[in-house]
């Protein structure tokens, strides 16, 4: 599939910075004129994977690691990339079930969201080396003008 | 994010103004359980008509506070909730637990 | 000076890629708690390099490089630096010069821009291996919580 | 970005949309000076009401015009500038050569 357009962002492990995410992955949905709930879609998935790299990936340690996001426009769909070099995930199935969560303060619904908000979802993670979500939206032909 | 709160005919007015993430969330929680220490209310009102963004770490915070209340008899009602967070609460289920009014004077009227 | 946070975003040398760096440059900003109206003059200042960069940088060629920006906040300023490794500039004194432009169709205002904008304005560049614009902005103390 | 042309009085009035940076830029232009060939009018009202950005590019695209359009002797003014894009077209100097109105019809009465 042919590329029109990638961003790469490197963001320090910091909880701001989930905000500064959302709002390119925004910027850069926009490009593919989708209608605004799904753009409000992809800011939800962006920020919840975001969210669990600096908290789940880093322990909330700013100092631990950098954050990527990459985010791709192919004619036919959004992909967005979030990689940590962090904590990583022992058990992804279990990590992806609703409810479950690590984290007793938490609602464990991020991977909930991220699968019901955008078209694929793929996890990948290895204990000790990080974590990288791939996750990306179908551009409905009727929707490019 | 800005979270002020006020207490009115004995429920609790929560006001927030921005995006409720992991980076408010802290604050969020601290607000309102100072303020629900502070006055002893047992219900609650969100009003969310200056929330443009919801994640699921702002909802964690709302949870949290209807364990809290309901442990209480207490229940929590939301107002004024734009449809990108409406969307939000609903596909989390907390719609079941938190009803959702217009405004503040409908929601205080049921409570 | 302590970095209190930092962002790199690589773009596509794109005109759609102008304004996704401004609004991440705004989304940045914001962290320092400055009033709008300078925020608007960062989106301003970013616009015109960037925009530097896909013009005359790359020559409108997409496939001609990448264009990487890197903000930087620090405790008393915010600092944002653009680099394009494309054509360069021969003489940067008249470059900067306001109304100087090398495309007849353009106003020569770019950098003029930039510097009446921010507080500090810092050019490198070498023909044929590209061009660096350093920008900062400060955050007076009354500024921030 | 999106502009739409009409024509009041034998003045072209442009209405834009969005921000005016150099991706639009092109676009700007053409659809300008499609519709200034088209009607042969030679006064031109911008009307900025929904312009929230504008940098050198916009303006070199506005200057433009200006050139073409007083070659005639005629005349470009712009209304409802946004307090962003007033502070831009000040710093450019393209007030001295553009004069600003609150309305349409304030601009209308000026040609
Ligand atoms: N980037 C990550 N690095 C390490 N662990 C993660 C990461 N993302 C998710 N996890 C693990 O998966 C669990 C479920 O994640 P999620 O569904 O987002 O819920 P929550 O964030 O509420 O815990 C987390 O509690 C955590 O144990
Ligand atoms: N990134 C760059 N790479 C190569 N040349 C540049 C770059 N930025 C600026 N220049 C040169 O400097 C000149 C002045 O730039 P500027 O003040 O932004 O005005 P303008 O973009 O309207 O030409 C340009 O016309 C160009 O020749």
């Amino acid at each position: 599939m042919e590329i029109k357009n990638q961003l790469t962002m490197k963001l320090q492990s910091l909880s701001e910075n989930v905000g500064i995410a959302r709002i390119a992955a925004a910027a850069f949905a926009a490009q593919a004129d989708l209608p605004i709930s799904e753009i409000d879609e992809i800011k939800v998935a962006v920020s919840e994977a975001v969210s669990n790299s600096v908290i789940h990936g880093y322990g909330n340690d700013p100092k631990a690691g950098i954050i990527e996001c990459t985010m791709t426009l192919y004619e036919e769909m959004l992909e967005y990339i979030v990689i940590d070099y962090g904590k990583g995930i022992e058990d992804i199935a279990l990590a992806r079930q609703a409810s479950y969560s690590s984290d007793p303060e938490r609602m464990g619904l991020g991977f909930v969201f991220m699968e019901s908000f955008m078209d694929e979802l793929e996890v990948r993670s290895e204990v000790g080396q990080g974590t990288t979500v791939r996750m990306c939206k179908k551009i409905s032909p009727r929707k490019t003008h | 994010m800005k979270t002020t709160t006020v207490l009115k005919q004995g429920v609790l007015i929560v006001q927030i103004e921005g995006e409720l993430d992991m980076h408010g969330a802290d604050k969020f929680r601290e607000t309102i359980d100072t303020a629900l220490d502070a006055c002893g209310a047992k219900n609650m009102i969100l009003d969310l008509q200056d929330v443009s963004f919801i994640d699921s770490s702002g909802l964690g915070v709302i949870l949290g506070r209807y364990k809290r209340l309901s442990a209480l008899d207490g229940r929590i009602l939301a107002v004024r909730v734009q449809p990108q967070v409406a969307h939000i609460l609903e596909l989390s289920g907390l719609l079941k637990i938190i009803e959702v009014y217009p405004s503040q004077t409908d929601a205080l009227a049921q409570l």
